[in-house]
């Protein structure tokens, strides 16, 4: 019993952290239907930033993941006003190319300035856990968890109630009508890449605080940024948020569970049962559901 | 969307000169087979100018142009961008290992077999993963290719799991003796021209249409007849039994085989890579950018031990932005329109 | 169609002209490279320099780079009567065995025989196979997977000790120097081939030295999530864990045991993460006390004419790569002198002359004693037990060249 | 009238969540006569035609091809029972050149033929028919909107239809330019052709029509002789409006 308490908690932390990595990778999706592969090497590139602002001037990561994510930000809206605009209007196979090289040329980069070497950000309280009962809670996910869940809320905030926000909506929804209303489309987009970015660079902050990260690690957390966006509806931000703490429930019940590391399947599996049988996803239906190019 | 329609309109400027007239000289209708075995004849020339390990090399472009073609069939005439594409290498390949050292196949059957169950596998996945669009399509095959892969590796008793297994290839126990550098040569030389023959009978067949079809609009496709739920499966079914031949074959080359390679996403993305620079629905593009990604990334390796992939990142970039539509597909646009600027081609994608 | 053809024609002449002036290419290099005989004792290397194995790959070439130094530093092997400059040629096969093993066909191309291994079984059985095919001869500095050997090669010698002896080591080192001896022994592994070797190894010394062993669990190769793993071990309360791992998955087991509570009474093991001077520096003070087996440190016993003892290679390796040397360095460099004893004692860069030098070959050497079984496998090395201490990992097995005493138990209640 | 009609609905009903599209439609098609269907934008006219080409499957009632009942059969099994259609947003295919387009229908239709050159030959010959011999090679992006329509005439025709659905095919057509499709229509009639025209022009359907179907909200508001069924009060009040009236009552004075 004591056992699934423990796999369950820990599922749950995890879950909130992935939602986060998630979260602006659905936006992207949905509004841009962009699906960027180069998301999980904004993920590691916040990671380094964290690391380094640690390692060099000592900064707390949850201070430093702040900074990471103004980097990302800048970093995405470059590339996309500049880079990913050029080809938004292509078939689907140039926009995963194109941010497929990206994410070759980053995770090279990142290999070539810090190595190949494994980092983790130490500080002294992320490794400690309270106890509940026989149930451990370990500090550092705790945070990052909580963390993830405010940022998350705050970013639907921002996309439902701010003025920005809605010119996101309006342009995702309908590009020709956003331009009459005045919205200029090219820097929405921009601003849309670089706030998932930015979501993906706070997140990678805390992976590198409560784990370990190497640049071979990026594509990881864009295979489950896939899985997670399409199981809570691309584009729907709480569908994210679902998904991510589905996807962690299932891993480590998976992980406690099956035999051998079967897990790894359960997570595609979910995925293309979803795809099948519910493709706008478990949350709802996805914002943008409409946009699937059939 | 508005946009996809205008850049079909370019493709079509260029596809409407290929539009054959009903009165098409004989000799035309045969020249493109004439100019395969013509290219096959060249390689066999050339292969007594090769030193063993170039061969291997060759080899490798060979390997590339038939799953290039393969990916072409789905991706690039039938417009779904399968990116799980794979999985049928894998399978293939699996399916080639296992029958040499637990069944006591020889590989020429399993070869043929292995073929046969990738396409099989093909239908299977395809019936239900075929109803989905774009991007979902794409990720549904990815989830597909991933969750095998960790199938694979979680049975052990059978494929080795993680440590991979081995085909005997030497002592009493090889069902067939290895075929060395110059036999793979052949075989996949023999692959490649295969696959290239498929791509020209599909692109001039009445199955060919109905895929072409499907791609610009499977509505109107269905309203006219074509089954279109068939089709795509078939077409699906095609290219896996061309990826699962490549597959089999790059089993027995390899002599010992691990999860981790045979369902590499890599492998997938540079299908990809090589149809869409070479240009996609197209005979000629698949093979060209093959044969052109082929030599840059060994060259680049060769020469820039260090930096290689970096590089060939930057150059993915580059032509995704500078010849979104292929080389094949620019140069018959720019002949029609007389328009060579590479900044006028990149307008056509841009927001 | 009128283009379609015209193109095609062309592809075929474009792809036939661009291959033949790659054969004329490396004809010229074949007259250039080519070992035997000239002023040059030529061995090919092929480098995980890129992909997942980046980082090994790096350490290795440090090492096979050092070996290359020291010994023209001397002028060069001794070969027959005559100096030769020793030239490794690089290349990288970005982590994939089928590139590994063309990389080695390619190098036979240009008449070079004598080959240096890439890092990772995987890789390094992708090369064997070839090598026998080819007739040259592979030092395998890093392919530690039983599996390799016993294929029958006559042509690939791996200097270090097989995977077998791993978690063995560690076993064996605490059965000889634990006070209170543990009970329950839990060993977790990840899933590739040479972890799950190491693992098996590690749970037959354990049964064989009485302990009780739980049922090995095994996580994804490269995790940094191993909670399910130790959740599961949780309730049988194993007084040792022992971890058949990479560093990576090295580390997640310290993180995470802490973080889940999961406290044995003796202590952990975890193969080749503690060695290598990340792990400490990853974990700060979680890292103290934890076991790890070497194949090298720089206490380890022996010296011969280029390195020196395991301390002066020590010293070059800081020098050059300003950070302590890493137990891969050490392997790749040992691999290298291998192949450079060999050929000297053959005095010849034959191949065939070569590899039965090899087999023959019984030296001491800065990494210990070097010589081959008839599987090719460095059995007569013994590994070294290495503890961290202090933020550093100091050798405490085999107690003949022992830095300091295994504190025990590791872990505090 | 006892000849099986070539279509016949019964019942036919569409519902989206909780709107009903089309509600319980039931009517039937003689052979050789051009059905009328009129209705106000979103009475469910297209919703109707792709019931009935079985693009959309209906959640209630039949449908009867020549007495088979296909309710629910896939669009290509109604295409090659001898029904085909034009759509009201032109679809052709610009990967292929306008003869390509054509070939396509010939090559799957009722009658499909397997060989290349004979499909290219015999479009070529549809193309003739409705017009657009000269146009052959070009791509269907380069065509002109009247063209467009031509070529989803064509590639109508290619299947050797029994029943040709035509969904609002002058829609956007200048008045020069609907004449010669009226013709065209005209002519199949002749050719013993069963015809459905979806229409917001009364010009062409009281010029073509045997018979008029009117729609509204789904259903069937009124139908029978064109001319009597544009002078019901109803279906002036719910589609036509008060000023197509005085136009009317002007022409007559």
């Amino acid at each position: 019993m004591s056992q699934f308490l423990q796999a369950t908690i820990y599922g749950l932390l995890q879950g909130g952290l992935l939602a986060l990595i998630a979260v602006g990778f659905s936006l992207v999706w949905g509004v841009m239907n962009v699906v960027n592969l180069a998301h999980g090497s904004f993920v590691i590139l916040g990671a380094y930033v964290g690391w380094k602002l640690n390692s060099a001037m000592g900064l707390d990561p949850f201070l430093g993941m702040l900074v990471a994510a103004v980097v990302l930000f800048a970093v995405g809206y470059v590339l996309q006003r500049w880079l990913i605009n050029l080809v938004i209007n292509g078939p689907i196979f140039i926009t995963l190319l194109l941010t497929f090289g990206l994410d070759l040329l980053i995770v090279q980069g990142m290999n070539i300035v810090f190595s190949a070497d494994y980092r983790s950000i130490n500080t002294s309280y992320a490794g400690d856990s309270l106890a509940l009962g026989s149930v451990r809670v370990p500090v550092g996910r705790l945070l990052a968890f909580v963390i993830a869940l405010v940022v998350t809320f705050a970013l639907v905030a921002l996309v439902n109630r701010t003025r920005t926000g809605l010119s996101i909506m309006a342009t995702g929804m309908d590009r020709g009508a956003a331009r009459l209303m005045g919205i200029r489309a090219r820097h929405a987009y921009a601003l849309t890449f670089a706030i998932a970015a930015a979501l993906a660079g706070m997140a990678g902050t805390m992976v590198g605080t409560v784990g370990t990260f190497n640049p071979a690690a990026a594509g990881g957390y864009t295979l489950l940024s896939f899985v997670i966006a399409v199981l809570g509806g691309l584009g729907n931000m709480y569908g994210a948020l679902v998904g991510g703490l589905l996807i962690g429930l299932v891993e480590a019940w998976g992980g406690q569970y099956l035999p051998g590391t079967w897990v790894n399947a359960l997570a595609f599996a979910v995925l293309v049962l979803v795809l099948v049988f519910r493709p706008s996803g478990l949350v709802g239906r996805a914002y943008y559901a409409a946009r699937q190019e059939v | 969307m508005s946009s996809e329609a205008r850049t079909e309109d370019a493709e079509a400027i260029e596809r409407a000169a290929t539009g054959r007239s009903a009165r098409e000289p004989a000799w035309r209708r045969w020249l493109p087979f004439g100019l395969l075995l013509l290219g096959v004849l060249v390689m066999l020339g050339l292969q007594s100018q090769l030193y063993s390990g170039q061969e291997r090399t060759v080899s490798a472009i060979f390997m590339f142009v038939a799953l290039a073609q393969g990916w072409n069939i789905i991706g690039g005439f039938t417009g779904y961008a399968s990116f799980g594409q794979v999985v049928f290498f894998g399978i293939g390949g699996y399916f080639t290992a296992v029958a040499m050292s637990h069944w006591g196949f020889n590989f020429w059957v399993s070869l043929v077999v292995s073929g046969l169950v990738s396409a099989a596998f093909g239908a299977l996945i395809g019936l239900p993963l075929l109803r989905l669009k774009g991007h979902y399509f794409a990720i549904a095959t990815l989830g597909v290719a991933e969750g095998m892969r960790e199938v694979v590796t979680n049975v052990p008793q059978l494929t080795g799991g993680g440590a991979g297994i081995s085909v005997p290839t030497v002592g009493k126990d090889a069902t067939t003796h290895y075929l060395g550098n110059d036999g793979f040569y052949l075989l996949y030389l023999l692959v490649a021209a295969l696959s290239v023959l498929v791509s020209i009978l599909v692109a001039r067949n009445k199955f060919g249409f109905a895929l072409r079809a499907i791609h610009q609009d499977e509505d109107a496709a269905a309203a006219m007849g074509v089954n279109t739920t068939r089709a795509k499966v078939s077409a699906f079914a095609l290219s896996g039994l061309v990826t699962g031949l490549v597959g089999s074959t790059y089993a027995f080359q390899q002599v010992t085989i691990f999860p981790e390679r045979l369902f590499d996403v890599d492998i997938t993305v540079l299908m990809v890579v090589m149809v869409v620079i070479g240009g996609s629905g197209t005979v000629l593009g698949p093979l060209l950018g093959a044969v052109a990604l082929q030599f840059l990334s060994e060259y680049l390796r060769r020469n820039f031990t260090e930096v290689h992939t970096f590089i060939l990142g930057a150059i993915i970039i580059a032509a995704v932005v500078l010849l979104p539509q292929g080389a094949v597909n620019y140069v018959r646009e720019a002949r029609q329109s007389g328009e060579w600027s590479l900044l006028a081609n990149v307008r056509r994608y841009r927001l | 169609m009128r283009s379609k053809s015209k193109s095609l024609s062309l592809v075929a002449v474009v792809a036939a002209t661009t291959l033949v002036a790659a054969g004329c290419g490396s004809k010229g290099e074949k007259t250039a490279g080519s070992g035997g005989g000239s002023g040059t004792l030529t061995i090919g290397a092929s480098m995980s320099l890129t992909g997942a194995l980046a980082r090994e790959g790096a350490l290795t070439k440090e090492g096979y780079e050092l070996c290359q130094d020291k010994v023209n530093a001397k002028g060069g092997a001794d070969v027959g009567g005559k100096k030769v400059k020793l030239d490794i040629k690089f290349q990288d096969d970005t982590s994939k065995p089928d590139t590994a093993a063309q990389l080695v066909d390619q190098f036979n191309d240009q008449g070079v025989k004598l080959i240096l291994s890439s890092y990772g079984s995987a890789n390094t059985e992708a090369q064997a196979s070839v090598i026998e095919r080819n007739g040259q001869v592979m030092a395998d500095s890093a392919g530690a997977d039983n599996k390799i050997f016993e294929k029958g090669y006559k042509r690939t010698f791996a200097v270090l000790s097989p995977a077998t002896e791993y978690a063995a080591s560690i076993i064996k080192s605490i059965k000889e120097l634990a006070q209170p001896q543990p009970k329950t022994i839990a060993i977790l592994s990840a899933d590739d081939g040479f972890s799950k070797t190491v693992a098996e190894g590690g749970a037959a010394a354990a049964k064989e030295a009485g302990y009780t062993v739980l049922p090995t669990q095994l996580f994804p190769n490269g995790t940094s999530d191993v909670s399910s793993a130790l959740t599961k071990i949780k309730g049988d309360k194993p007084d040792v864990i022992i971890g058949s791992v990479h560093l990576v998955e090295g580390v997640a087991i310290i993180k995470q045991a802490k973080e889940l509570g999961v406290v044995p009474s003796g202590g952990f093991g975890e193969t080749v993460a503690p060695p290598t001077p990340d792990f400490a520096k990853t974990l700060g003070k979680d890292a103290e006390n934890v076991l790890g087996s070497s194949q090298w440190t720089d206490s380890t016993k022996g010296s011969d004419k280029y390195f020196g003892t395991a301390k002066d290679y020590a010293k070059d390796i800081t020098a050059k790569y300003g950070h302590a040397p890493d137990y891969h360095d050490a392997e790749a460099s040992a691999a290298c002198l291998a192949l450079v004893l060999a050929a000297e004692k053959a005095g010849s860069t034959d191949a065939d002359k070569v590899r039965d030098a090899l087999a023959g070959l019984d030296t001491e050497s800065f990494f210990g004693h070097i010589k081959f079984n008839d599987k090719g496998q460095n059995v007569y090395k013994p590994m070294s037990v290495i503890q961290v201490q202090n933020g550093k990992a100091v050798t405490v097995w085999p107690t003949d060249s022992a830095e300091a005493k295994m504190i025990w138990p590791g872990t505090k209640q | 009238m006892t000849a099986t009609p070539v279509l016949e609905t019964r019942g036919l009903g569409r519902r989206f969540g909780g709107l009903k599209a089309v509600d319980d439609v039931s009517f039937s098609v003689p052979e050789g006569q051009v059905l009328g269907v009129i209705g106000p934008n979103g009475a469910g006219k297209s919703t109707f035609i792709n019931l009935v080409t079985g693009h959309i499957r209906p959640t209630s009632g039949q449908v009867l091809i020549e007495g088979r009942d296909l309710t629910g059969a896939k669009p290509w099994s109604i295409a090659h029972a001898g029904v085909s259609r034009t759509f009201q947003i032109v679809k052709p295919f610009r990967g292929m050149s306008v003869r390509e387009n054509v070939a396509v229908g010939i090559l799957y239709g009722r009658k499909a033929t397997s060989r290349m050159s004979q499909a290219l030959e015999q479009a070529d010959e549809v193309l003739a028919e409705v017009g657009l011999s000269r146009l052959g090679d070009r791509a269907p992006g380069g065509l002109s909107v009247a063209d467009a329509r031509r070529l989803e005439f064509a590639k109508a025709l290619a299947l050797r239809p029994r029943l040709l659905l035509l969904d609002e095919v002058m829609a956007g057509l200048r008045h020069s330019e609907i004449e010669p499709s009226l013709e065209l229509i005209k002519s199949l009639k002749e050719r013993g052709l069963t015809i459905i025209v979806v229409e917001h022009v009364m010009k062409a359907i009281l010029a073509i029509s045997d018979q008029v179907l009117v729609l509204h909200q789904g259903k069937v508001l009124t139908a029978g002789e064109p001319r009597s069924v544009l002078s019901d009060p109803r279906v002036i009040e719910a589609y036509l409006g008060q000023r197509y009236v005085q136009r009317r009552e002007e022409g007559r004075s």
